[in-house]
């Protein structure tokens, strides 16, 4: 990017390619908080059984833009025991870790915003750095629930952080390199040479690490911050109009950016999965085109499975989070990083390959099974009752239809 | 940014480790002190890394030095921590002044 | 074991000499042996047996009956010693002399790196001095102890009345004769030993008897008191015994007193002269001591505290005549500018102590004086060369000074412990015996013609005029003598008319009465000794005694020749006028009492207290040694007083407190707890305040090094 | 040149804000953007994989400790502790001797380095290797290390019962 500019005298010229990309990675991160709302209430809507926002834009599109219209004209208070400074101070910090993330998250093959060999490491490290908004709005906030659900959080995430920091290591030890661009270079070609289906520990360390990330996202079945009722929203209670969107912005885009991350490590990137070559390469500036949407698609994808999860599962207790990720989520990933070092090294590729053939192609079957299913299966008709332990219980549509 | 030499970021190690040592000496609170402490290590990577980066000889050296600090310091920071704490619950102040039971 | 005696007749002189040792042994396990046995005498029957056998309560006279017949079974040997050596010296070859009387053992080997070993021995060595003098001391010491059985009778009593210290207590009959026998012993191992070691043991136990004996009424303060000093006085001069022994020790690296003479005699000594005039003088000053000489004399006249036999004993004959017999022996070792200061020293002596005799009035002092001129003449005597006159006159001078001290005995106890000449008078009536021999002994020393003190008096004033003549500067070596010679024939027969002539003054003089036979008997035998002692023939010849040419054959090889005889005869003339002048002069003051004493005294006033002060030696002394010394200790000792506590410290204990050495002490101390303290401050607990220390020394550290990095 | 006095500006103003702050919290935050800046000076220096672990170890682990200690103690009274006045001007003067006299140190020390040299610092891989080949003892040390510390930690800091009163009364 710097020869872009490079009219401009020496030290100019790299600043402005840094201000360029750093302007698009926020619009991008801006587009995508704002659709990312707008899908959630869909989602959420859809798995409750209601038709979620419709009545702003076509289909409730700009229900998004109404939202962050009221946000923005609402009056934010704080309190006044609080710190203001850290008060005013915690969402930002919360905010630019989050956003540093997409620094070095590649979209393409070349398009990236830094190409650090460290990049992997650098996502996990900045990510962890998201803690300390958590902590210092809990505390800001003044009351000492604010402070437990704070401090809640924070544990929850720090401890979260290992096992996600030794899921993110096998693919690493697979590719041989931290360098997320080349990684994704690595899985050119059919889908099943991503990562995901190189070996079974691979295979099970993507559905860990995605349940990891969420938890360090504080979001889904781990957001205990929300869930108990005397923390009321934990943290961001005080926060309210412009700086708790803030909050929430960041959760956003540290939830894309962990999606990226897995699409990158395990699902092969930008590969769509369906061209043995590599896009960018052949088809030229159409083929990054390609690769950004297939990315974006892969990220998308990924965030819906998330929003699909919150939605569908029960909240677990601060107890129970931290014993899974204590008790079961950290043994897990150390087995599965001595299997791929293993593997690596005794396995004959041979067997390597047969593996991906095999694995792949389940797991294409199974996805077919799983769409042709979905499909076809009967809708239960409006007459039908509500099913299990509401039988029989009288429901509008029913009552509309008796009436 | 190449023609930048090594002194200022030698001056700026400085910088931080006197500001580290000031910090020790004037906060009263324990915690205050344990940052100071970091302060002070900290003011050190930089000149290992610095002189890393400056002298080929110790390029590699310098950094293996300042991540093996930056692992200890983490780990010291655990342990005085943890004594800070018991010391707050059995005397219920963390002010270092009156943390002087070990005086001669 | 006779064979055995016979075979060497040296070993006889060893018999002798232990005999005394072996009495005073027996005498003291006895004494022992009772005191242990004394708790038990009831409780246990041998306990009980032993006790009463060595005499229970009172104290045993068998034990003096023992010392006395060692003595004299030691006299006997040492005469028969004494015929046997003159035989066979005519006989004998040098060499078989030396087998039969030189003989001595090694006992101690000191090995000093690199030089030869050096070796102490014990041996004995008799030759005709040796011989004479060890026959002189036994038989003075046998009538000795024969007078002083009868003089210590009033000790056997078991609780005995001290009038002069006013308490009573029990009989120490035994313990007189168990120090003089030791006496004895120290005496005679001194003459016959052949090496100086040996000699400086038996000088130290001679000194230390001495001290015994003087003190032997030790609760009488005066007595403690002048047995201090005399041994006092003693130590100083054997210091510089010691010193002349050790130089003699070092350089020759032997003791033995004949090797040291054959290296000297052989061509260039191993000793320079400088180092062998110390020597000669170190020597010297031992006999000072030893012989009460000028500067340290002050503590014979003291000594008389003792019982009389014992200054008769120690004080006249033998322990005295040690220092004489000492330079005697090792006179090759005297240079002649030692001989010079012997000379002076003997010459002072001499007229000083004759000048404070003339005006004494305790008869034991008047005698002291005169043994301290008697001694003066020897040393002078010896000073000028005289060997044989000096030594003759030793020999000569212990019988008739025994002699008159005895009967000095005998007149103080017939008055019942009156020393005082002025309270004393016609006593010649009461007391026949003790008078006439008296004047026996007066005549002999003051040189009559035909006694045995006009032979070796006239001898040491020939040789004193020959050497005077010889050379001038040293002429007042003869007239200081000759005046002397008159001064002592004047005191003697003052002491005499004052004692036995004219009516009694003082009422013990009345019932005086003559002592008992066990006494008058040895004062008999002395006196015929004093008169026919140094008899020679021909009779009114002054220089033909046989026991001065016995002597000769004795004279050590470089001594031949030094004797300066007088050839015009002159000095025995005028010894003999000066000597009658001195006897006419005290019959005309005390006799006939024409000339009042008192006339003369009231006249010479200053003078005479001057004399009768002792020529305020003792006050000068005190002045200059003693006090110093006491005032050091004292000094000392309140340096090292113990500090006052401060509460109770006046100004005085307040400045000895910080001088003192505890002082010094507790303020270290004090000063060590006051630092602490300060430095306990430092450590404040304050974990900033170590901070801030921390960093300023390590600006310092980081100040010295920029300075030294940038600077170089 | 402009990047880097941005940095080393920001990173020694948040130092001095750390100390100088009065409430502790306020510190805290002071030293979370110190250390973040001084990541970053790594990151310029191009030690990125210590930069990394900087953010990672330091801003992620030691200042989420820090800042627990300060939540946990700093109650009301102690946010705020004066120190005298006299200990300040003590520590200053000492700072600033101290501060002048490295400088000058590092002035004499940096003559002969102003160039950076050619080739690039040693990546991620050659630290991998350079730890466990020529560092081995140390790294293995370092990890032994840690668990004690762990232990010790966890040990000293574990749910105590009550503290006795008269502990907790002196």
């Amino acid at each position: 990017m710097k020869e872009l500019f490079s009219f401009l005298p020496s030290p100019f010229d790299l600043l402005a390619a840094c201000l360029v990309i750093g302007i698009i990675l926020i619009s991008f991160i801006a587009v995508s908080g704002l659709f990312f709302t707008w899908l959630e209430r869909k989602v959420s809507g859809r798995i409750q059984d209601r038709l979620g926002p419709t009545r702003v834009g076509k289909y409730g599109l700009l229900q998004s833009v109404a939202d962050a219209i009221k946000l923005i004209t609402k009056e934010d208070t704080s309190p006044d025991v609080a710190d203001k400074f850290l008060f005013k101070l915690a969402p930002y910090l919360a905010l630019c870790a989050s956003f540093v993330a997409f620094v070095s998250l590649p979209f393409g093959n070349g398009i990236v915003g830094h190409n650090l060999n460290v990049a992997a490491f650098f996502i996990l490290a900045v990510l962890s750095s998201e803690v300390f908004g958590v902590i210092l709005a809990g505390y800001a906030s003044g009351s000492k629930w604010s402070l437990f659900g704070g401090i809640r959080e924070a544990a929850q995430v720090v401890s979260y952080e290992v096992p996600r920091s030794m899921c993110v290591l096998i693919p690493v030890i697979v590719a041989g390199t931290l360098n997320l661009n080349t990684i994704g270079v690595q899985q050119t070609g059919f889908f099943w040479q991503w990562n995901l289906f190189h070996d079974p520990f691979t295979f099970v360390a993507f559905f860990i690490f995605f349940i990891v990330a969420t938890a360090s996202c504080k979001r889904a079945p781990f957001d205990l911050a929300e869930a108990e009722s005397e923390l009321v929203a934990g943290f961001h209670t005080e926060y309210s109009g412009i700086r708790w969107s803030i909050f929430f912005m960041a959760e956003y885009a540290s939830m894309f950016a962990v999606s990226g991350a897995a699409a990158i490590l395990f699902l092969g990137g930008w590969h769509s999965g369906l061209l043995p070559f590599e896009p960018s390469l052949e088809l030229g500036w159409f083929g990054h085109v390609l690769n950004v949407v297939v990315f974006v698609l892969k990220g998308w994808l990924l965030v819906f499975v998330m929003m699909w999860m919150r939605w569908s599962l029960p909240r677990l207790r601060i107890d129970q989070v931290m014993m899974t990720c204590l008790k079961y989520f950290l043994p897990i990933s150390c087995v599965l990083l001595v299997g791929v070092c293993l593997w690596e090294l005794f396995v004959p590729t041979i067997v390597g390959q047969v593996w991906r053939w095999a694995s792949a192609v389940v797991c294409a079957l199974g996805l077919v099974v799983l769409l042709v299913q979905m499909l076809t299966k009967a809708l239960p008709g409006p007459k039908a009752g509500l099913p299990g332990a509401w039988e029989g219980m009288p429901t509008p549509l029913l009552r509309a239809k008796s009436a | 940014m190449t023609e930048l030499g090594l002194t200022p970021y030698l001056c700026l190690g400085a910088f931080l480790f006197a500001c580290g040592l000031l910090c020790i000496a004037t906060k009263r609170n324990a915690v205050g002190i344990l940052m100071g402490v970091e302060l002070v290590l900290n003011a050190a990577n930089v000149n290992f890394v610095a002189c890393a980066r400056f002298v080929p000889s110790f390029a590699l050296e310098g950094q293996v030095f300042a991540l093996l600090v930056i692992v200890l310091a983490a780990g010291e920071a655990a342990i005085a921590l943890a004594i800070i704490l018991n010391f707050y619950n059995n005397h219920a102040t963390v002010d270092v002044d009156r943390a002087d039971e070990l005086k001669g | 074991m006779v064979s055995w005696l016979l075979a060497t007749p040296g070993r006889l002189y060893v018999v002798a000499t232990l005999l005394p040792l072996a009495a005073c042994a027996l005498l003291l396990v006895g004494g022992c042996l009772r005191g242990v046995c004394r708790p038990y005498r009831e409780s246990h029957p041998i306990a009980r047996f032993l006790y009463f056998f060595l005499g229970g309560h009172r104290p045993l006279r068998s034990g003096a009956y023992l010392a006395t017949g060692a003595m004299a079974l030691s006299a006997a040997l040492a005469i028969f010693g004494l015929v046997r050596y003159l035989d066979e010296y005519q006989t004998l070859s040098p060499l078989e002399m030396h087998q039969h009387w030189v003989e001595s053992t090694t006992w101690a080997k000191v090995e000093t790196s690199g030089a030869t070993a050096m070796t102490l021995e014990i041996g004995y060595r008799v030759d005709h001095l040796t011989a004479l003098m060890f026959a002189m001391v036994a038989f003075v010491s046998t009538m000795i102890f024969v007078f002083s059985i009868g003089y210590m009778a009033d000790e056997t009593e078991e609780l005995h009345e001290d009038h002069e210290a006013h308490i009573t207590r029990p009989g120490r009959f035994g313990r007189f004769f168990l120090y003089l026998s030791l006496f004895c012993f120290s005496m005679l191992n001194l003459v016959i030993a052949d090496n100086l070691f040996q000699v400086f043991i038996s000088w130290e136990l001679v000194g230390v008897c001495s001290f015994f004996l003087i003190g032997f009424y030790h609760e009488r303060p005066s007595a403690a008191f002048a047995a201090n000093k005399a041994f006092i006085v003693n130590r100083v001069g054997d210091a510089g015994f010691l010193i002349g022994l050790a130089i003699i020790w070092s350089q020759f690296g032997t003791f033995n007193i004949e090797r040291i003479i054959s290296d000297l005699a052989g061509g260039d000594p191993p000793i320079s002269h400088g180092l062998l005039v110390a020597a000669g003088i170190g020597l010297f000053l031992g006999c000072v001591g030893k012989s009460a000489q000028f500067p340290l004399h002050t503590w014979l006249p003291d000594a008389m505290e003792g019982p009389t036999p014992v200054s008769a004993l120690i004080h006249a004959a033998t322990m005295v005549a040690a220092g004489v017999y000492l330079v005697g022996r090792c006179f090759p070792i005297f240079t002649p500018e030692v001989r010079l200061i012997i000379a002076y020293t003997g010459g002072i002596t001499l007229f000083l102590a004759a000048t404070i005799a003339l005006v004494q009035t305790d008869i034991k002092r008047v005698l002291a004086y005169s043994t301290v001129s008697q001694l003066g003449f020897m040393m002078l005597a010896l000073g000028v060369g005289g060997w044989v006159a000096g030594l003759l006159h030793l020999l000569t001078h212990a019988f008739f000074k025994a002699l008159l001290f005895l009967g000095s005995g005998s007149v103080i106890l017939g008055c019942h412990h009156e020393q005082d000449l002025m309270n004393m008078g016609g006593l010649r009536r009461r007391m026949p015996v003790t008078a006439y021999t008296m004047l026996i002994g007066v005549l002999a020393i003051s040189g009559t013609p035909f006694l045995s003190g006009w032979y070796s008096k006239d001898m040491i004033l020939s040789n004193a005029m020959g050497f005077g003549l010889q050379n001038r500067e040293h002429m007042v070596l003869f007239i200081l003598p000759l005046l002397t010679a008159g001064m002592t024939a004047f005191y003697m027969f003052r002491l005499w008319f004052l004692a036995f002539a004219g009516e009694p003054r003082g009422l013990e003089a009345e019932h005086a009465h003559e002592s008992p036979g066990v006494m008058t008997v040895p004062l008999i035998v002395l006196a015929v000794f004093s008169v026919c002692v140094a008899w020679g023939w021909p009779l009114w010849d002054p220089h033909a005694s046989y026991l001065g040419h016995l002597l000769e054959k004795a004279l050590p090889g470089p001594a031949h020749g030094l004797a300066i005889d007088d050839s015009t005869h002159s000095s025995g003339w005028l010894a003999l006028v000066v000597a009658a002048s001195g006897f006419g002069l005290a019959l005309l003051m005390y006799g006939t009492r024409t000339i009042d004493p008192t006339v003369w005294k009231a006249r010479a006033g200053a003078l005479y207290t001057f004399l009768r002060e002792k020529w305020h030696f003792d006050e000068l002394y005190d002045a200059v040694f003693v006090r110093p010394a006491v005032a050091l200790g004292y000094g000392t000792a309140r340096f090292d007083k113990r500090a006052v506590p401060p509460e109770q410290a006046d100004a005085a204990d307040r400045a000895v407190n910080v001088s003192s050495l505890d002082g010094v002490l507790n303020a270290l101390g004090l000063g060590t707890m006051f630092f602490g303290a300060r430095l306990r401050g430092a450590q404040s607990g304050l974990i900033r305040r170590y901070v801030t220390v921390l960093m300023a020394a390590a600006v310092a550290l980081v100040a010295v090094l920029v300075v030294v990095y940038v600077g170089s | 040149m402009i990047l880097f006095t941005a940095i080393a500006s920001a990173t020694g103003l948040s130092a001095l804000a750390v100390v100088l702050s009065r409430n502790i919290v306020r510190s805290a935050v002071w030293l979370l953007f110190t250390l973040v800046g001084v990541s970053l000076l790594y990151f310029l220096l191009g030690a990125e994989f210590v930069g990394a672990t900087q953010l990672i170890v330091y801003v992620g682990g030691t200042m989420v400790l820090v800042v627990f200690g300060v939540m946990l103690t700093a109650q009301q009274q102690f946010l705020k502790i004066r120190t005298r006045p006299q200990e300040w001007i003590v520590g200053i003067v000492l700072a600033g001797a101290l501060f002048t006299l490295l400088a000058t140190v590092s002035l004499r020390l940096g003559e002969g380095r102003t160039t950076a040299p050619t080739e690039s610092m040693p990546g991620t891989g050659q630290l991998g290797v350079g730890f466990l080949t020529t560092y081995l003892l140390p790294f293995e040390i370092i990890s032994v290390h840690l668990l004690v510390v762990l232990i010790g930690a966890a040990y000293l800091a574990r749910a105590k019962r009550r503290p006795r009163e008269g502990v907790a009364s002196d």
